[in-house]
């Protein structure tokens, strides 16, 4: 009546602790940036312009930057944790969603990587 | 209804903010991508959130951020000292008092343009 | 003493769903719940199902879901509890009848994690040595009696029941920290799994709700800490 | 009707039963299947708190033979010394295997396991207490029970749970298997072996206050009884002094051995006056007796039917470490603080001395020249082997249950080796599927729970610690009442599955069968001996009753010397 040995699945341990590092550096970043943008600031005062200036020094993009990998990969990697906590393994459910998640991932680092690194201000400013 | 402690409520919100902000966050980068398309698109995206009726939806964007900070703090002194489980309760009120300590005065700051003259 | 009892049934040879029946059952507030479930079945209804055996809170049996939480029949008084009583079957198994769940899923985790000692070098003429101290770091986990109480209060099992689960994960700890066993990786190795340790996600549900008082949540944080750091 | 082939079937999952699959499982090549009621880890064992007697002599000086002389003075010189000897040798070997096997001691400062003191337990045979009792906290029995199933589960035993054995298969004197009953479906199955062992534990609950779980209902005994095995010493019933008032759930003897001492409503030592030498620590039969005569003579507590045990001498931490189970009872079932106040007890119906009669290798014996049946064994509560004679002492159970248990699991290995398999009749189900049938339909109107609880009351007022003549005649006419309307019982419950309304009533009819044998022994045994106490006979009579007593079901008496080895019958004082 011994169980059955499943060959272990090495990766969950990473994924956990990716987490715990992803949290620690979001800590600091994300609390900044609502602090900054919302509190200080607010979404009353912020326009393109203000973005614009922001931008102008590369420190608010590499901040930024990190802010969109960080955020988006421990949320997404979060959101796999729930969809695996209600779906059953080797389940098409579970397959769907990830890919789905995966797709997102992508998709998002992408667009927020293009805006980061291709918005140029000065191609608007005479128009 | 289970009727769990203080621990089951503090996942239940940490999942909770955790999606939310996650949802938060796509719409963020999507809005932000109209920067692309110059100043009449990213301000026009942008007016959405100078509504009235978006402050308090922007206080409970904040409010959730920082409780999900708050609680991943707390999980992460879990996961360094287990022995920390042992005062887990006292961690949550501690917690929750830190929590309204640091947004009541938020929630002023945030929402006192909705109320000046 | 009068309490109102709310007991939920089902009994598979007669009803579709489970449906809930009412009860007056005159108490001593020193009764347990136990002494009041055995009034209704000796004098109001015979065919209401409940294991239990011990009934000092010592040989697992009679895990239910007492006014909301889960807890044994016989370790908690009516005086405790109130003059309503309601009492359901555990969350997560699949309900037999009434107040019996099918244990054999629980069981078959707690199977999976080598829940025995495993140390093939030759024994010695008398006992194997350990010290006070290493006896001590398994002293709390030894007190499992696999009541499933915590595994059925946690509510990543309720959503997986792939979870291992609180108790397997303390049958582990028990072994995987006891200074005479040999086979701590190959148990890690299993816990590191999808379905293990990593799962918990430090509800808490199983420790408060633990009728031995074990400090389920810490041994589970140990048992992480010890995965991350025989692999990192 | 389901039928399993084994090459051997143990009924039940307690200590005695687990230990000896675990000796047949580690053969590799042998088919092993537990059958037990409950599953495993709820069998009673687990409630076990106090300790396993074992000379170790870890703490201090300790001889197997002081232990072995303590086993026969506590049994009141009833115990056969052969096997006297063998528990308490053994229980040496047997506690080092279960170390071995991972059982978590509690530990001395140089990593030795630990002892403690226990009642009857003594040093230079009788000089004063002795620190004989291994023990984890309080909670040894517990720590057997997981630790023999975790090996069992890793050596090849097939377990089925939730099994009711309800018949034992014997084909012209040779076992050849079992009836279970499965709990889930209410289907019988059969199973079909070469070697049968019964290890169903005590029978606690023929009495209404008792330390006994509700499924301690002594079937495996009525089981045999009904085949025409006979049972031997059944008169010999311990109450233990210290069961929770009104609950009966126990305070260990470790209490004691710990400090712990009995007072009377003057907060008197009374024991001082029954046992000057060992005091609160005097065998279980002479402290219940002494505890009934102070409640008698009206000094109970309040002049009611309880005495207090007393731990608020004791510093807190030695309730906290080492009796933290039952400084919990107190609290959990009293409201009551050990350190602060003294706990209510009375005593406690505890432990069957008595019961299927075996030999030193477990196998079951038939009659008074040790004949015996050929593949039948039985060991643990429910067998009599006899080691614990007149009155059991304290640790002594579970080192039966392991050290017997043990050495079934052997005798079978060894008998397996050449038993040839014994074809089973054709419907070998047929009587007890008549008799669950007649119990399932039968319309009289009366209640198996009120039956059940006139029979413990019963039982309690007049074949309890104290009797006499007169009361166990009221008491057997009262079993032939309690038996008609038996036969007239009304069930509410009569599906197939998880009927435990049925089950119920099955085991109330062991209930009726181990209380009679109980009876009709202690009406017969015209002398008082270590737990079975008669107004009547107030004095021990060797001359008479130096020997051991078979009752067979249709009410023939045997007898079987005792056999005495190393230490003559003498006068008992503690
Ligand atoms: C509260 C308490 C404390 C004790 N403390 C001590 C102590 O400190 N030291 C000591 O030496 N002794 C102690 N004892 C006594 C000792 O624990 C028991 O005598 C011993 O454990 C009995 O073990 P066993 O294996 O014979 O049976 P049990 O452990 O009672 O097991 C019986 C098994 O049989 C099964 N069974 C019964 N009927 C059937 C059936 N019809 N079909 C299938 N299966 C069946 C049950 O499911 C169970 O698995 C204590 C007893 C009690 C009650
Ligand atoms: C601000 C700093 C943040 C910290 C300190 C933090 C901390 C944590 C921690 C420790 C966990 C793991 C919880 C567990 O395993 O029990 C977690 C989970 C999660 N986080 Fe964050 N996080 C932060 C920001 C974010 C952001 C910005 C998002 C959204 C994009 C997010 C989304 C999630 C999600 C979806 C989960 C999974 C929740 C669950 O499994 O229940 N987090 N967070
Ligand atoms: S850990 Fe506690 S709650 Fe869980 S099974 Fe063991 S005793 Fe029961
Ligand atoms: S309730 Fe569940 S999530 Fe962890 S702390 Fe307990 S196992
Ligand atoms: S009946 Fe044994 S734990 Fe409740």
């Amino acid at each position: 009546m011994q169980a059955t040995r499943v060959r272990p699945n090495g990766w969950e341990w990473v994924s956990w602790l990716y987490m715990r590092v992803s949290a620690v550096l979001l800590l600091g970043l994300v609390l900044g940036h609502l602090y900054i943008m919302h509190v200080i600031n607010s979404t009353d005062t912020i326009d393109f312009a203000f973005v614009a200036q922001r931008f102008a020094t590369p420190f608010w993009r590499v901040y930024d930057l990190l802010i969109l990998v960080l955020a988006l990969s421990h949320g997404l990697n979060g959101l796999r944790g729930i969809v695996n906590d209600y779906t059953r393994p080797g389940g098409g459910w579970r397959l769907v969603w990830n890919l789905g998640l995966w797709t997102v991932g992508l998709v998002f680092t992408l667009l927020g990587a293009l805006v980061l690194f291709s918005f140029d201000p000065s191609a608007f400013a005479r128009r | 209804m289970y009727r769990g402690g203080p621990g089951m409520l503090a996942w239940v919100l940490h999942r909770i903010t955790g999606v939310a902000v996650l949802v938060f966050l796509l719409l963020h980068i999507v809005e932000t991508s109209m920067l692309l398309y110059g100043p009449q698109a990213y301000d026009h995206a942008l007016a959405l959130y100078k509504q009235p009726w978006f402050k308090p939806l922007e206080l409970l964007l904040v409010a959730a951020v920082v409780y999900h900070a708050g609680n991943g703090l707390v999980v992460l002194v879990l996961d360094l000292f287990p022995h920390a489980t042992r005062w887990y309760r006292t961690l949550f009120w501690v917690g929750a008092a830190a929590y309204v300590v640091v947004m009541v005065p938020v929630a002023v700051i945030m929402l006192r343009p909705l109320f000046a003259p | 003493m009068k309490v109102h009892v709310r007991i939920k049934r089902f009994n598979p040879e007669k009803d579709r769903r489970p449906y809930w029946a009412d009860y007056e059952v005159p108490t001593d507030p020193f009764d347990r719940v136990l002494d009041v479930l055995h009034y209704i079945k000796w004098n109001l209804d015979g065919t209401l199902a409940l294991r239990r055996s011990c009934a000092h809170g010592i040989c697992g049996s009679d895990a239910m879901l007492i006014n909301g939480r889960n807890r044994l029949a016989c370790k908690v008084l009516v005086k405790d509890l109130g003059n309503r009583i309601t009492v359901e079957p555990l969350r997560g198994l699949p309900v037999i009848k009434d107040l019996v769940v099918d244990m054999e899923p629980f069981f078959a985790k707690y199977r999976h994690v080598m829940p025995w000692l495993v140390n093939d070098e030759p024994p010695p003429a008398r006992e194997r040595l350990q010290s006070p101290e290493e006896r001590a770091r398994i002293d709390d986990t030894t007190k499992c009696i696999l009541c499933a109480v915590c595994t059925t209060a946690c509510p990543i099992f309720w959503g997986n029941g792939e979870f291992l689960g609180p108790a397997a994960l303390v049958a582990a700890h028990r072994f995987i920290f006891d200074s005479r066993d040999r086979a701590a990786a190959e148990r890690l190795a299993l816990l590191a799994e999808r379905s293990g340790a990593f799962k918990c996600r430090t509800v808490f549900n199983c420790t408060d709700a633990c009728p031995q008082g074990i400090e389920i949540t810490k041994a589970i944080q140990e048992l992480k800490r010890a995965i991350v750091l025989s692999r990192a | 009707m389901p039928v399993h082939e084994y090459d051997a079937v143990i009924v039940g999952a307690g200590g005695a039963g687990l230990f000896a699959a675990l000796e047949l499982g580690r053969q590799r090549d042998l088919r092993v299947a537990v059958l037990s009621k409950l599953y495993p880890t709820r069998s009673h064992t687990g409630a076990a708190q106090g300790g396993i007697g074992a000379a170790l002599g870890n703490e201090e000086e300790d001889h197997w033979e002081w232990h072995m002389f303590d086993t026969v003075k506590g049994g009141d010189y009833l115990v056969d010394q052969d096997a006297a000897e063998i528990l308490a040798r053994e229980a040496i070997e047997t506690i080092y295997d279960l170390e071995h096997y991972g059982l978590p001691f509690d530990r001395t400062p140089d990593g030795r396991i630990a002892q403690r003191r226990f009642g009857g337990h003594t040093h230079h045979f009788g000089q004063g207490p002795v620190r004989r009792a291994c023990h984890a906290a309080d909670r040894t029995g517990h720590m057997i029970l997981q630790t023999l199933y975790q090996q069992c589960l890793r050596n090849n035993v097939h377990f089925f749970n939730e099994f009711q054995v309800v018949d034992l298969l014997l084909e012209d004197g040779v076992a050849a298997g079992v009836v279970a009953w499965e709990i889930l479906t209410g289907e019988l199955h059969v199973f079909h072996s070469r070697a049968v062992m019964f290890a169903t534990g005590g029978w606690g609950r023929i009495f209404k206050v008792s330390s006994n779980a509700h499924t301690l209902t002594g079937d495996g005994a009525a089981i045999c009884w009904r085949r025409g095995i006979p049972l031997e010493d059944m008169e010999f019933y311990q109450f233990h002094p210290t069961g929770i008032y009104r609950l009966g759930i126990l305070m260990s003897e470790a209490a004691r051995g710990e400090g712990a001492i009995l007072r009377n409503r003057h907060g008197e030592r009374f024991m001082e006056r029954y046992s000057p030498n060992l005091l609160d620590l005097a065998p279980r039969d002479i402290i219940a007796r002494a505890m009934i005569t102070e409640i008698r003579e009206g000094r109970g507590i309040d002049g009611k039917d309880y005495l207090h045990l007393d731990f608020t001498h004791l510093p807190r931490q030695v309730l906290d470490e080492k009796l933290p189970e039952i400084t919990s009872f107190a609290r959990t079932y009293l409201g009551v603080d050990p350190a602060t106040q003294p706990v209510p007890v009375q005593p406690t119906a505890h432990y069957a001395m008595g019961g299927i009669p075996t030999d030193v290798w477990g196998r079951v014996i038939r009659d008074e020249r040790n004949t015996p049946v050929p593949g039948l064994y039985a060991a643990g509560e429910c067998a009599c082997v006899s080691v614990h004679g007149a009155n059991r002492l304290g640790t002594n159970s579970l080192v039966d249950i392991l050290v017997f248990g043990r050495r079934a699991g052997r005798d079978m290995a060894r008998y397996l080796k050449e038993a040839e398999r014994v074809p089973v009749a054709h419907n070998p189900d047929s009587d007890v599927r008549e008799e669950l049938e007649r119990l399932r339909n039968s319309t009289g109107g009366e209640k198996v729970g009120t039956i059940r609880e006139e029979l413990a009351a019963c039982m309690m007022e007049w074949c309890g610690i104290f009797r006499n003549g007169p009361d166990l005649q009221r008491m057997l006419d009262k079993l032939g009442e309690l038996r008609d309307r038996y036969a007239r019982i009304t069930l509410d419950d009569r599906g197939c599955k998880f009927n435990q309304d049925l089950l119920e009533a099955w085991e109330l009819g062991c209930l009726l069968d181990v209380a009679e044998a109980t009876v009709r022994s202690a009406l017969n045994r015209t002398e008082s001996r270590g737990a079975h106490m008669r107004e009547d006979y107030p004095k021990r009579d060797d001359a008479q009753w130096l020997k051991h007593t078979l009752l067979y079901r249709d009410g023939r008496f045997a007898y079987k010397p005792v056999t005495i080895t190393r230490f003559q019958p003498q006068e008992r004082k503690y």
